[in-house]
């Protein structure tokens, strides 16, 4: 049975207290998209500002949970100064990571435990959250920011 | 304290899920506005259906498809006298409370809304109650238009003879899930009325604790759903009056809801059943019967009486131990309202509130409760719910103080 | 004779209804088309649910509802996985297969469709396949077209190709219920995405009796019930290829399938949470998991294996023993046909035949088993219908005989 | 438990076997309605003529099993004779005697012998329907003949 322990581990609770990356940026240069986490009426804002193909900026707004504002937190730390497309890498692994179907259709989610899947390393702190996985309803809290970067860029990707 | 006029140690034994540990301590089960837990006879009833009667109603004419009819048949009367109906068949089975309003926003909405009529809805109500008005706004062009809520979570009356201008249905909830504010229906019916519009309730939230009377109210429909009332999961019921649902089209389309078929169209059967299509809920539809008889068993009079004792104990027990750090966003009195308790406390996000509550075996939720638009109004995203129920009692409540302290000092950085 | 596939003396073990005595005598279960009997493991997997993990889904962040949502996205995976679907959100839980017929008329035909346009339905569609698209009809001027049948109670696909003219859509039942005829699905498919058309099948008769591949069909829409597989009432799904559920807009409103309601209107959420308003069949859904794994469990393979078996016997038998007295309104070979024997006995109404054999035990459906169109074809208003499932063995084909003939003495005047 | 012989009394099935009054007449004078069972797809014309307030003729055309072909040959034989209102009162007392909600709601309808029932005299040979309300599957099959009557006397009211 998972314990609060297996949730806020104390990076997680680090970023919620010191949230990096607060604010806002101008639109344009920049590019933002807004997230809902429909279960839970959380929202975020995401502002990305490319440079040369490079992430030189992200600002985060809104409001949310320890989980959905530290996961965020993270996320901007973690893809600022990658490209656009290695954003998506980190994006696609951390999704992985947080996948409850991942372990085979029909596998008890709350039981699967992947930390020796390939793809799942190279996500530094955000490893933190593999907890989340043991509480399904959370998942759409740790995921909020990561959708709403996703939408960021496509509209980068139209522009 | 031993006020309370139910034997809730007697009741609990009667629930199997209240019985479970959870992290090694006993359940503390708050949460009943989302769903209640279900007693063992509501479980026994649909193990029974299956076991010696499970076969496709009105269509059989074997013995055990006779006996699932006339069980089926029976729950509809119960539920028709539960609700205080005059006829059995102004009760239409559903999956949930949820397909009720859409059923009455398609077929009657549809036929007798035009451009420019006004459904008014209260701040209060559920998505499901704000919604299917919304999809038939968009296809209509039909106007919404809202009651505005008071400081306290009441719905603020003052200017309803303005808002009532072009309405042509209120649709209203008997008890709100987040305030737990009990408007004043037979005064909104008869100001409703008297612009010759209807009135539609959705008594989700109050026909588990309160005694219903659709004729006392004066609707014209009421929408209610079982598995907050002891029953199961999977079923929910409309009642309408005769006269309007005999007039409306039907919705849903499909078996048994024809009077006859042709290459060239159909011709609707006769009300309830025109409401009713393809194979029903019939083991869900059996077990809320168990569940009704188990609920007027306790009488809805002492459920009520319990839960306005409890609601008050709980008021008084968290203002008291949690003074200034907590908000309870709703009536601080009894009256007329049920034990919906939305609390703030501290600036702890209600999602890592409850988490932490639950390691403390207390089940309640956290989030928009399905308002939206009164979370916007209470200026919020979200709430923590606890919702008192027939089984809980005052320790179940100095359970919920104990870990929202406990929970204070978890996230005390 | 002992060439059956299946132990069927264990199987029967595992169903508490069979085990019953009607009238004192063992009951001969003989209407699975109308629904099937539930195994134990169906039945305690719902109350397990109720006892241990009864909550609200995906908005609890408590442990025992985070145990049920688990359940319940299992569930939706484990049925996507038995249709051959190749995700779990191509799947959308429904209260039966009408609902879900009624989704797509609704929510994708009222987009897609305009005047003119046609709906191709087959002569053999249940009424469930087949009003929803009449309202759409009415509503919306769409054409609705037959595919007529063959003296066998097949589809007559001599003139497909002109019957094809203009058509958006084909709605088609993967297997008669009265006739037991097994349309050619994907010789349909290629034929209707040729033109450019969608095709919808009815699976309610299919998934409880052979292995379903909706990739092998190449099928766009696909409906089934729970309670005709050895699931509960209460619970059905639509599968739908992802692009089209991601185009549609939402049917019925209310809480779970917003992404955000505010005063002036809703952003709806995405697939398939968009299409499950309010509380879903919880308990429902988690049974059906059970059957899935029941049928799973003895292979689908093998149980059409038997059922082709038995109904080879059944054919065989009935015609032997009761000779010309009787008629088989369907495919006298057991090829492409499933184990459904609507039948005529004399000029004995179905209703009365279908009384008598209940004295004897044995429970057959009278009526037109809403398929009007169908009986109008083959010029009766009822049939009286024997269906075979995984559970019957060749002594119940012998209680049907006898009883008919019993029947027969009754009422000869 | 309810046996064959609680349903096919004699008298039933001897109207099942001569069935009185079937045929048609002429509209106008005379009046018609048809009537569906919705369960089981039998369906019945139901013609009369009335003469100075009088049912003089009634004739019953389509088909039915023995319930609905016997209730409405038992029935053309009540009412001929009678004026309309004379009609609706055999009509409600033999509803009455159909109706399964009757003692009292949630009552067991299998169980419920109403022999006693005032109104539920006078109906002579209909009694012999009256186990029909142990099979309630069969009950809309012994009304529909009269259901449809209902209809031609509702025309003949608004002629
Ligand atoms: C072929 C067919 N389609 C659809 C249905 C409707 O199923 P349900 O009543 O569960 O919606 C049935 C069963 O009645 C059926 O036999
Ligand atoms: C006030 C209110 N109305 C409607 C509903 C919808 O009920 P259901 O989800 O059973 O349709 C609920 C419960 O979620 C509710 O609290």
């Amino acid at each position: 049975m998972a314990g609060l322990e297996d949730l806020y581990r104390e990076i997680i609770l680090d970023h919620y207290r010191n949230p990096r990356n607060r604010g806002e940026l101008e639109v344009p240069p920049a590019t933002m998209a807004e997230g809902f986490n429909p279960l839970c009426g959380d929202e975020i804002q995401v502002y990305v500002e490319v440079r040369q193909g490079i992430i030189s900026e992200v600002r985060l707004g809104g409001q949310g949970c320890s989980i959905s504002q530290s996961s965020a937190s993270m996320m901007s730390t973690a893809v600022i100064g990658k490209s656009t497309d290695g954003a998506r890498d980190v994006m696609r692994d951390f999704k992985k990571m947080m996948s409850i179907h991942e372990d085979g259709l029909d596998g008890d989610a709350t039981s699967g435990q992947t930390a020796d899947r390939p793809g799942a390393s190279g996500l530094g702190d955000l490893e933190a959250l593999r907890g989340v996985v043991k509480f399904p309803v959370r998942i759409k809290c740790a995921t909020l920011g990561w959708n709403t970067l996703d939408q960021v860029l496509d509209l980068l990707e139209v522009e | 304290m031993n006020t309370l006029s139910l034997d809730v140690a007697a009741i609990k034994a009667e629930f199997p899920l209240l019985q479970r540990q959870v992290y090694d301590q006993p359940i503390v089960y708050l949460d009943s506005g989302a769903t209640s837990q279900k007693p063992q006879s509501v479980l026994d009833a649909m193990n029974q259906y299956y076991a010696e009667i499970n076969a496709n109603i009105h269509r059989g004419a074997y013995l055990i498809a006779e006996q699932a009819t006339t069980a089926v048949e029976n729950s509809r009367a119960a539920l028709a006298r539960f609700l205080g109906a005059s006829v059995a068949e102004e009760i239409v089975f559903t999956k949930n409370a949820t397909e009720a309003v859409n059923l009455v926003a398609h077929s009657w909405g549809r036929t007798n809304l035009r451009e420019g009529d006004v459904v008014l809805l209260s701040t209060l109500e559920h998505h499901a109650n704000i919604v299917p008005w919304q999809q038939l706004a968009a296809d209509q062009g039909v106007e919404i238009r809202w009651i505005p809520i008071t400081n306290e979570g009441r719905l603020d009356l003052t200017d309803l003879d303005a808002l009532l201008d072009g309405v042509r249905l209120l649709a209203v909830t008997a008890a709100s899930n987040v305030t737990g504010a009990m408007p004043p229906l037979r005064y909104l019916a008869d100001a409703v009325h008297a612009v010759g519009a209807k009135i539609l309730v959705d008594a989700s939230q109050w026909s588990p604790h309160r005694p219903t009377d659709v004729a006392a109210w004066d609707a014209d429909f009421v929408v209610l759903t079982a598995h907050k009332m002891c029953g199961p999961t999977g079923v929910g019921a409309l009642w309408g009056r005769r006269d309007l649902l005999d007039a409306m089209p039907p919705f849903l389309g499909g078996g048994s809801m024809i009077q006859n078929v042709t290459f060239d169209g159909f011709t609707p059967a006769e009300v309830p059943t025109r409401f009713e299509a393809g194979t029903q809920p019939l083991a869900e539809i059996i077990g809320w019967h168990a569940a009704i008889t188990f609920l007027e068993g306790l009488g809805l009079e002492a459920i009520a009486a319990h839960e306005r004792d409890l609601t008050a104990y709980a008021l008084r027990t968290l203002t008291e131990r949690l003074g200034h750090d907590l908000t309870i966003h709703g009536p601080s009195s009894v009256e007329d309202r049920g034990g919906t308790l939305s609390l703030a406390y501290r600036d702890i996000h209600p999602h890592d509130l409850s988490q932490v509550l639950d390691q403390h075996g207390v089940c309640v939720r956290a989030g928009h409760h399905c308002t939206k638009p009164l979370m916007k109004v209470l200026g919020v995203n979200a709430t923590t719910r606890a919702s008192l129920y027939l089984y809980n009692d005052e320790a179940d409540v100095d359970a919920l103080a104990d870990a929202l302290f406990a929970a204070g000092e978890f996230f005390a950085f």
